[in-house]
């Protein structure tokens, strides 16, 4: 065994400590605020080289893997500025591309996305099939042209569906009742975003951050071979292969944020005095923040190993699984202890204490539940009988 | 023993259903996410006679006690609407001055408190002092005029610019020259637009309608008669409305509870996943359940310190086993609540995130659980002090 | 409302105090230890009318309720010495033959019950059915005489089934089959310990308690219409009006050690010093107790509302569902709060803290577990539908 | 990083599964009720070359590291059969002898206790001292003939009559009259059966092979040459070994967690109720999955503590932080498993409520996780001293 990461690995974990010395928290939060994505820091990121960190050199991308991409994300959230989008650009749609795209999509794509010039959003979630995959985004062929497909239907909670210029789709081309398996007749496609057809309402989230939800409608939107990634009909097995690296990914996202939670509170609590102690020196406040520390440690450690399977081609999802559950929950206490330091401060805009719980909470429900999580680690890592 | 509601307080608990044939809580929700108070609303509960429910009658109110005041925060919040002002106003302001104002102070404020047309806040917290109240440094001097002035900081003052008047917790003695910490604080009424008053609002994450303020003092010019009770004495006013507030917030966050997890029984019959509605799924059941029984246990701990301050017993340790044990269990209801939802729930939609932040603050404000902890373990259980 | 309790109420729930300086915790340990029943002590209740506190006067009890009996077992809890066997006699048995005993055995069964000169065990669990309450142990009519049946089949989990005298038998009377309802058919018998056919064999269990456990075994237990509790094949009914008083005072005894534990850690972390103060004062020890103190006293209230009402004689299953659910989570987060106080010492069989886990514990899973205690409070209270 | 074991390491956390060939289970629960030292089996791993893991070659010993010590023990805890003594003698003991030990201590016991011919066990806890290590009062003093005389009083020895020799933590500088704290510290090697050493065992409601002892020393001789390391330089040798101590902990931890959920799952897949195995219930399968998710996270920190140990750096916040970790996630697993037996858990036929007290002492002993929680608090995070 050998814990170390490479210095590369090492100068990209800390890209976070340098790109926050342009864009800080307080960019951030203001993009927050405004529901508006952070351009110029994500521009920086892909100028630096840091969005095409999974894309082929050929590409225009660095040719490194997921535990880079988890090392960046993890950097960038210890420094309370998590780059969302990666989320479902750089590690879910890039990533797909390279791995599974033609030679003439992955040269129309890949150098544009590496440069941040265009971007991706993934639509996989639709709202009556929830955590249950039947799929209702249907691929039926144009009547008009046998040659091409029309792409209806409707997805939801799609993050940076309106300012993403394309977006992979997870279709059913073959109907339910006509495949063996129900995960047989799912095709990706990709779309630009500005297509006809194609059209995007905003969720009103309570979370502020600076990617926007949206539902997205599909109707009679115009596909060719060209925008078909993979083969027709094999959809789930590259679907399937880009839910690890997710969940390895958000685990980064909250790992880091859960330490940037503590590296506030420790420092206030160590000035704050109340009854002449300094407030960290109270075990009531001090021991839930050492919990949390140990919390983030060892999620960071699965979520590490997973990437490294990942890496090597070999099975991770029991280690994604776990990272992604641990990671959250780790991340959730971490800001919650934090957030008893501050008093009723932490509930301010100004300190933005309690402003870093929503994102944290919501990976407890997205992009899968803990609750389908602990059913996947129960079935597949131990054996036991299907709950559900 | 005896767990009965009279007819009365039954009426009371449920008045939170009627007030919804008139108001929608969306109308509430709409106010918190404006941040604004729900003044038509608070109107009418001041009519129907619910604002001045703790008044004695000759002083217009209805001349009941810390159960029914109970029982009617709850009652509203089972039906998600928590009334703030209600805390900082009818419990805790109405409630002292009733019980320790003179006749003029009675006349001037209760009247016209009770039918809603003034507003009460209550000012206690400070910047520096924290949860440390014997800190506090907003300091009361005489005047020449046989008056006082005023000067100091308060922070956190829940709905100060929507006030006619504030109950300021002020020092008339500094508290490193008073001979016992407790000695020497002064409660003054203070009218919220008197010259060398300043607020800015605090701007926070917590969707409700109430706003919270610092607020600043600068020779604020204090009669005489303005004084609540004695000069000097003001620590035992202040102590006595404590625990009410305990209580009330611990009310609050009961029915918040049982609001949220009435959403979630709703959906988690309603929304089906791989074949069965998903309530059916231990994973999601069982926290809505533990949950459950938090919430009533926490509300049977309310009504007991409730009772036992109506009846003029010590109850300053269940108060605290109340609002801790309340707020730790809205938290869980919220949270288990909010679960079922998947990401449904963190829209404004469908509105069950936003329900958590106000209980989550309620762990930390206005008193946080730790001092909470601390309380209970020794004056409730002789353990020595910790901090 | 009024939460005061009567003067006859405390002197009740006080007994454990006078009762105590006869029988100390140091009597109840080594009869645990020894896994014998602690006659003395019970004689001492009977001889005091405790014993047959919910029994009608008239057979020799003190025509009291649910509640005096709950803050009975509760006071005595509160001193360590928790007597168990008023769980399955005088709460299931005494009072089931009460109220629907026939006037003759009431009489012959009662007055000996409440002076203490028999006990009673109570047997319904069985090894197959665990939580299910399918029933295997049946009673049939006799071949050779039409007016009696015989008694086969096994239980197990049988507290105090060797010492006791008599024995209530939940059996089943009308095979599954041939019932409607899985609930119809059920017929309760009392039955002497040492009638022919009845074979019984201790349980090894990891607990000490005085009171052991036993598998029972019937074979051709000749049973009459002289030994059958209200009627054929209505048992059911009956047996479930006992089980929210098992719950009430299953609850009270949780409640109870809990506040032994609590007073005894409260006690120890005033007196040792270590770093020059007394580790009360250090809040990772003292926050826990105040929290476990303040779920005890939340659990005991709802156990004394579920008294009150079952009194009334009004439905009281959600409530003692939710006491005996809250008490013996706050039984075994006081007892762990307390045995962390003691550091090592809180293992040794002298100080004897961890010693009060096992029994606690044993709470959380039976007589019936926790999950199907959340069961019941989300369908029967919340409306939630089935889960198992 | 590389997460790999190597085919030796493999082979090593294997070796519990080999070991069952020739021991059952039952072999070591029968020891453990019966209070009696698993000699037999002990004595088989140490001819197979497993005690003396971390002894040099040179010295009888296998020549590795605490990785391979730690997957050692955690491949027994795996099987349900954790062996103590490899806590304080060979982690403890041997490995410091062989680091510290002149090149007569090292022939005098290394060889003999690799192969298992003489057993050591470590004396350190005082029953005034408790967790504050630094009032340890147990004194040595010289005496006219060149030696030492030891008296003092230590409590919660582990396998102190069943040992040969003991390694004994004393002051010759009292706590009061050291320059420093951490001065004055002197570790020496005892036979367990010199005159002036009186053992009694104490009772505890722990199922386990290994006894405990409380330990008198009166005037008992020492000679210069039973001196590990120098006079008054005690500490660093201890410091060393108090991080080996958590790490091997944490790993018995994690196995036993792990023994535990395996039983489960096998009893959850096999137990119908309600016509279904009950590990398809939620409310039963969550907490294990939650449990087995904390296992394994506890291990790997677990792993990479011993990596960073043995490459010479800093562990200390590693090191607590499996401690802490494991002994959560082992009181959870056991319970959740716990909860699948029904109230066959509790019987010592099934024997897995059996497994809970140990599991449970190692969240209090040899250091209580709060004092793990200052040290990460102070030394992980830079937050002040709270005791």
């Amino acid at each position: 065994m050998d814990f170390a990461i490479s210095d590369e690995q090492r100068m990209i974990y800390e890209y976070g400590k340098s790109l926050v010395k342009k864009f800080d928290r307080k960019y951030w939060v203001e993009k927050a605020r405004q529901h508006a994505f952070p351009t110029e820091m994500y521009q920086q990121a892909a100028d630096d080289g840091f969005v095409g960190l999974m894309v082929a050199e050929k590409y225009g991308g660095a040719g490194l893997g997921m535990m880079e991409m988890a090392l960046l994300q993890e950097g960038l959230s210890n420094e309370g500025i998590p780059l969302l989008s990666l989320i479902v650009g750089a590690t879910m749609s890039m990533s797909l591309i390279s791995d599974h795209g033609t030679e003439e999509q992955k040269q129309q794509y890949l150098p544009g996305a590496c440069k941040g010039e265009n971007r991706f959003c993934f639509a996989v979630t639709e709202a009556d099939a929830g955590t249950n995959t039947v799929n209702i985004t249907s691929l039926t062929r144009s009547v008009k042209n046998k040659q091409r497909y029309v792409l209806n239907g409707r997805k939801t909670f799609i993050t940076d569906a309106e300012c993403a210029e394309y977006m992979l789709v997870v279709t059913r081309s073959t109907a339910l009742k006509d495949v063996q398996r129900k995960t047989d007749g799912f095709t990706i496609v990709l779309i630009d975003t500005r297509a006809k057809g194609i059209e995007v309402h905003p969720i009103n989230i309570s979370i502020e951050v600076p990617e926007d939800k949206y539902t997205v409608f599909f109707d009679d939107v115009d596909i060719g071979p060209e925008n078909i990634i993979g083969e027709l009909n094999k959809g789930f097995e590259i679907l399937f292969e880009s839910l690890n690296p997710e969940r390895i990914i958000i685990s980064a996202v909250c790992t880091g944020l859960g330490r940037y939670a503590l590296g506030r509170a420790v420092e206030y609590a160590n000035e704050r005095v109340v009854f002449d102690r300094p407030i960290g020196a109270y075990q009531a406040l001090q021991h839930p923040l050492a919990k949390a520390k140990t919390d983030i440690e060892l999620a960071s450690l699965m979520m590490r190993k997973a990437a490294w399977l990942f890496d090597r081609g070999e099975a991770c999802g029991t280690e994604s699984n776990m990272a992604k559950y641990a990671s959250s929950e780790a991340g959730i206490y971490a800001v919650d202890s934090a957030l008893q330091c501050f008093g009723g401060n932490g509930f301010t805009k100004e300190y933005g204490i309690f402003d870093l719980y929503p994102i944290v909470r919501l990976f407890r429900t997205a992009p899968l539940n803990s609750e389908m999580v602990l059913n996947y680690i129960a079935e597949r890592e131990m054996g036991l009988p299907r709950s559900y | 023993m005896d767990f009965t509601l009279s007819h009365e307080q039954q009426m009371i608990y449920e008045y939170g259903e009627n007030l919804l044939k008139d108001f929608s809580r969306d109308y509430w929700v709409d106010c918190a996410e404006r941040r604004e108070f729900p003044t038509d609303m608070y109107k009418k509960v001041a009519r129907d006679g619910f604002v001045g429910i703790m008044v004695p009658e000759e002083d217009g109110g209805a001349g009941l006690g810390m159960m029914e005041m109970v029982l009617l925060q709850e009652g509203l919040s089972n039906m998600g609407i928590p009334l703030q002002s209600l805390v900082v106003g009818a419990t805790m302001s109405l409630g002292p001055i009733g019980k320790h104002g003179t006749v003029e102070q009675k006349q001037k404020y209760l009247p016209a408190g009770c039918v809603g047309d003034i507003r009460f806040c209550f000012a206690i917290t400070e910047p520096d002092a924290g949860t440390n109240t014997m800190r506090t440094s907003t300091m009361l001097t005489a005047s020449s005029g046989g008056g006082y002035k005023l000067n100091g900081r308060k922070t956190f003052i829940t709905d100060a610019e929507g006030s006619d008047y504030m109950l300021v917790v002020a020092r008339n003695i500094a508290h490193n020259e008073a001979p016992r910490k407790t000695d020497g604080f002064t409660i003054v009424i203070v009218n919220t637009r008197s010259p060398g008053i300043e607020m800015h609002p605090i701007e926070v994450s917590i969707p409700l309608p109430e706003k919270q303020y610092q607020i600043f003092f600068d020779d604020v010019e204090v009669a005489a008669t303005d004084v609540l009770g004695e000069v000097g004495r003001g620590f035992d006013i202040l102590f006595e409305s404590l625990n009410p507030e305990r209580m009330i917030l611990a009310a609050m966050c009961c029915g918040m509870g049982r609001y949220a997890m009435g959403r979630a029984v709703e959906y988690a019959n309603d929304r089906v996943v791989f074949d069965r509605p998903i309530g059916a799924y231990q994973a999601l059941q069982h926290p809505l359940a533990k949950a459950k029984t938090e919430v009533e246990l926490a509300s049977l701990m309310t009504r007991k310190a409730a009772w036992l301050f109506d009846n003029g017993q010590r109850c300053g340790e269940e108060a605290n086993m109340a609002k801790l044990a309340a707020s730790c269990a809205a938290v869980n209801a919220i949270d288990a609540s909010l679960q079922c939802f998947g990401g449904n729930g963190f829209t404004r939609e469908y509105g069950i995130f936003d329900l958590y932040p106000f209980a989550r603050l309620l762990k930390t404000a206005p008193l946080n659980n730790e001092m909470v902890l601390n309380y209970i373990a020794e004056r409730g259980m002789g353990l020595p002090r910790s901090y």
